[in-house]
Order: structure tokens, then sequence, then C-alpha cells
């Protein structure tokens, strides 16, 4: 990070405020100069140099002797400043040295100080088309928009839209949540065989045979009432288990689901 | 810029200053923006008589309204400034639900979707209803207090794809499409909606200017 | 009203639609609310063209910038308007600097910058051109890391009052010397900015989210 980036400060005339004609050109601060390329323009400034035949080897030299003395006041400097010159260091060394004729992959020390000028131009004329940019016109400064638009009117329109099974099912669940609020407990009481009832019924059908049958066809005569059905079963289903483990029945199923058979066990009662 | 021989340094100047104003200029602000002095009020009305002229006939005319002017556009395009924009909105739920049931057992009352629904049913649910299109007013119920029955307009129809409401899925459709339960309580029934211009015999026509009132917005498409 | 034998009702309605609007309207804008179909834009150009010329040496004039076609009081008049100056936010050096190196060298990359200023870019400084809604990420190079490129928005075109990038101040001169170009060397084709809507060969979409979030304030409206 550099100085002067970050705190924004409006340098309105870069050079200025640093220049003194009285003492050896400038005062040295490099607070405020945004990065080493800025502090080279604010130097070609101050020496009155043409940026169009600039002199790279005269304008590094004047950027070694500002960072020079900038260290002699032990003065806080950015790394970017001290890369630069060590950077022009090595410039200057070949540009003073004749060009020896190496492999072309090696740019000349013409053309890192040609490229050098040219980064330096660039910057100044971007520098140049943000001055003109904000001198020029700018809406509501120099030209203005009309100040009461009536504006566009926009109507808006809503379209509402459902499908048929939004509406069906809205349908259904309302009527339905009506349905399930009107039944209320004990209005009507609901048949239920109790276990007991159950196991006299079954011991009083199962009698004394000891023939294996089907539970179901058992208590057939209970089962109409679909009412009662799933009761009944349940019920006597649980009724017969006990009397299984009573030592009083047997039970056999061939497997799931398959009719359950009871009988009298042998020898009992 | 080209010299336009038609119009004067002042006028250019009224011309700026009245498009760019945020609210109409009296004479004494247009002045003080012109800094000249009180004697040239007269001038500047002749000015600005000009510009109104010379803007007769265009988009934009320059009016004077209570001592003030200001541009505005031409009335008769009013309606160029207008555009319409369509906003696809999705029916809450409650609205859904009091939709369907105008639908099933219709011509019905408020009283009656409530009794149906079990809750309240607000009025912001049958005013939105009622912007739908879908729902209309179809006279009052023969009944103390007289209210209005309810019905489904022919736009419903067109929406949802019925040539009549009989196609209105019955009891056993809803049940073979699994959104009632096959173990409903017998006295559960599925009315034959019917949607007729006439009304039915317990109904009374609505009072005249009623139905347009509530229904203006609706027609207009 | 008189009719004015020098004004078409095409030419009113544009010039109703133009003064009417809050910003200024393109051609299919303008198309659409005139109910035309795209065969006549021709025609409409022609007549904002009438229009133009008529509102020559007046104090408002019919300009097109950034593509889009808006009245706007005259540049010479500016004097006369001081109270409606708003004092654009005063943007540092830096900023600027970034700003002119967008505009004149877009699409263009945050490394561009800065191999351009010989200097890191703080965060806050592209932050800060975002907000003025001058400038937009447009979408990323195609090269090692995707960095976001930028470019100016049409609110930039529209505030400093071009119609086109082309337009920028010395653009040629600057394309002549060969200061636009990223790289050296100077010999080289240089480009000119380019802030078109479509991608140039080496970018690529910002992924969805990432532009409407920085650029929703310029967008919408």
């Amino acid at each position: 990070m550099t100085q002067g980036e970050n705190g924004d400060e409006d340098w309105e005339e870069p050079g200025t405020e640093r220049t003194d004609p009285d003492d050896k050109g400038f005062i040295v601060d490099v607070d405020g100069f945004e990065g080493p390329l800025d502090l080279m323009l604010a130097l070609v400034r101050t020496h009155k140099l043409d940026l169009t035949h600039i002199s790279i080897l005269y304008l590094a030299e004047q950027y070694l002797s500002f960072i020079k003395e900038a260290r002699s006041l032990r003065l806080d400097i950015a790394a970017d400043y001290l890369v630069m010159a060590a950077w022009l260091t090595y410039l200057k060394s070949r540009l003073l040295l004749p060009d020896e004729p190496s492999d072309d992959e090696e740019p000349t020390g013409a053309d890192l100080a040609a490229r050098l000028a040219f980064r330096l131009k660039r910057l100044e004329a971007m520098r140049g088309a943000a001055e003109i940019l904000m001198e020029g016109r700018q809406l509501h400064v120099d030209f203005f928009p009309r100040g009461q638009p009536e504006g566009i009117t926009v109507l808006r329109e809503s379209v509402y839209t459902a499908n048929i099974y939004d509406l069906l099912s809205a349908y259904a669940s309302g009527r339905l949540r009506k349905v399930v609020s009107v039944i209320r407990p004990g209005r009507e009481r609901r048949k239920v065989w109790s276990l007991k009832r159950a196991r006299a019924q079954l011991e009083k059908i199962i009698g004394f045979d000891c023939q294996w049958a089907p539970i179901d066809a058992l208590l057939a005569g209970f089962l109409d009432d679909p009412e009662e059905r799933k009761t009944v079963l349940a019920a006597a289903f649980g009724a017969s288990l006990e009397m299984a483990r009573e030592g009083v029945v047997e039970l056999r199923q061939d497997s799931a689901f398959n009719p359950l058979y009871v009988r009298r066990k042998e020898g009992e009662k | 810029m080209t010299e336009n021989p038609t119009i004067s340094t002042r006028q250019r100047q009224l011309e700026a200053l009245l498009f760019a104003a945020t609210e109409p200029l009296d004479l004494r602000t247009l002045r003080a923006c012109l800094e000249l002095e009180p004697e040239f009020d007269e001038g500047i009305v002749v000015d600005l008589e000009v510009l109104q002229v010379h803007f007769e006939g265009h988009g934009v005319h320059l009016v004077k309204t209570a001592g003030k002017w200001a541009f505005r556009t031409a009335i008769d395009l009013s309606g160029l400034l207008e555009r319409h924009k369509v906003v696809p909105r999705k029916l809450s739920r409650a609205a859904l639900e009091t939709l369907a049931i105008i639908a099933y057992h219709q011509p019905t009352t408020r009283a009656e979707i409530e009794e149906i629904r079990g809750v309240a049913t607000s009025k912001g649910t049958l005013d939105v209803l009622m912007e739908t299109g879908w729902v209309r007013p179809r006279g009052r119920r023969m009944v103390p207090g007289r209210p209005i029955t309810y019905g489904t307009s022919s736009q419903f129809l067109e929406h949802f794809g019925f040539d009549t409401i009989k196609e209105l899925p019955g009891l056993t459709e809803l049940k073979g499409a699994g959104l009632l339960d096959i173990n409903l309580p017998p006295e559960f029934q599925v009315p034959l909606p019917d949607d007729g211009a006439e009304l039915a015999q317990d109904e009374l026509p609505l009072e005249e200017g009623f139905y347009s009132e509530n229904t203006s917005e609706n027609s207009g498409k």
C-alpha cells in the first residue's frame, strides 16, 4: 500500500505544494504521491521537463536523488518507491553502458526507457482526460432535465390466476375441515367389543370342539356390521391370544395374513 | 448552436427556467431568476405569451394556472402517458375457498359461506373475488336483512375452462380425484351449482346502481 | 387549440412523451408508447430529428444521450439555473484517474488500471465509482483468475451528455498517440473503448447475482 491511496486527499495540483523555488527545487515529502509514476510525473513538472522528449536518464537521476534525500531524512518510504528506485538504478546502468549484442530476449536499455516514458505519458494523458471530462458539461450542473416531469403513469392491472385444481382442492379441504369439526365425542357411542365380551363369545362358539376352525368363520355372525367388524376381530384376536396363553385353546397361522385357526386344546375342560 | 431568429434571448431563458423548475413559477420568481427590476414585468409577460403562442398545437403547452406559469403536456395526449402493466397475482387460500364455495353453492350469501367454511369471511376476501371478475352479486335473499347473494360470472367459466357451471365436478368425481375422503358421513353432499341469470325463487333483484358500482372494474377489459 | 401546421401529430406525441418522461427514452420505449410496430422506427427517428431542429436555438434542446432521447436545457443557460445545481460529490484524484482509465480503456480490469496508474487500487476507489453509477462491472476476462472487467454505464453517458462512448473528449488524439494501449508497444493497433452491452471476445459473463447486486441502483428506475 502506498501513501495517498487510502487517504484520498484531494491533491488538486500535485507538485505545487511541494515546490519551493527558494530551496533545492522541492520539499522532500513522499506523502500524497500516488505511487512511483505519480512521483516521477511530479518531478517532470517540477523540473519543467517535456514529456514528449523526455530524458529518462535525467529523470531517473532526479528520482534517485529524491529517494536518497528522503531516506537521509529517515522518512518512511513505501516499498514500491524503493523497487522503482532499484529498477531505475538498473536502467541507468543499462543506459550508460553500450548495448552488448545479446540474445533477442533481452530488451535494450533504450527499450526499457521508452517503455517507462510511454507509461508516464499514458498516465499523464489519463489525468488530462479526467480533468477535461470533469470540466466538461455535466447533468444537473451545466444542463438540466425537466424539473417537474409528469412521468409516465403505469397503471397496474392485477390479473388473478388460479387453476381448476387450486379451486377444487380448496373446496374439498374447506368442506372436509367442517366435517371434521362437526364430529363431537360422545354424540354417538361407538360400538366397541371388550376383550371380556370377545372371550365370552369365543368360549361359547368354540365350545368343546377340538377341530381347527378359522377364527373369522367362527365369528361370522358378528362381522356383518361394517362398523363393528374391526372391533370384533381385534377383540377376538386379543381374547384368543389370552386363551392360548392360558392353555385353553391352540392357534395356528400358516403365514402372515393367512387365516388364523383356533381349536380347543385337547384334554382341557 | 444556430441562432433561432424567432426566439429572443429572454424567451430562451424563460423557456429553460420553466422547464427546469420543480413547480409552477410566478412572475416575481421569474423576474428574480432573470435578475430584472419590477418594471420589466410587463415585458416578461409579453415574452411568456409569445412562448405560449409558440407552443400552441405542440405536444407541450405553456399554461398559466393560479397566476403561475408551467409547461404541461397537452391534455389530449394524457392517454399517451399512461402505460398499462399487467401484474399476475395469486389468490389467497381463503379467497380460493370462498370462490369455490360460491361456485358450488351459488346463489349463496356471506352468512352461508361462513357457515360452510366455519370461519368469518373478511370483507377483503369478497372484494378481491369481485376484482377478479369471477364473482358477482346476483340479488338479495328473501330473508331478514336481505343479504346479497353471490354467484359466479361468465368470466369464471372462461377462466376455468368450463362450458357451463354444471361441469364443476360432483361428489363422486371429487372422491375419485382423491380430493374428498371416501369415508364421509352420508349427509355430506356437494350441491349442483346453478349460475343461471334468472333469480332463484327466494332471491330479490339488486337495487339499481348496485351492480354496476360493484363490478365496474371487472367489466373494463 | 389551434392546429399547428408545422408540427405533426406524431411529433406532438413524441414531444409530450419526452417532456413528461423522468429519464431519457430509447426508440423502443417511444415506439411502444405510441403503440407502433418496429417498421415505424425510421419514421420516428425522422420525427425526432425534426423536433431536434425545431428546438435549435431554444432554451431547451432535444438531445440524444446514451442512445436515448431527452429534453435538456441549453448549456449556455446554466448560469440562470444555478439554483437547480446539484453539486456533484467531489471525487478523489485516485477515483478520477481510475474513472478516466475505465472510460478510455474499457473493458478493463483492476490489474490493468493498476498497471496504468503504477499503484495499487484501493477497494474504496472502485466502490466509490460504482456508487456514482458511472462504472459497472461488465464481465470477467478470460485469463487466469477470471478478473472482473469494468466499463462505464449509460448513466455515465447521460451525466456527461454523450450519446456514445466514441464522443469521449480527445479520444482520437489519444488513440493516435497510442496512449490507449494497455500493453506496449505503441506502434501496435490500439483498441478503442467499448461500453457495448455485448461482452468482448475475451470476456465472460458475470455470475448470476453479481451484476444485479452491484448495479441495482443503476438499472432500476
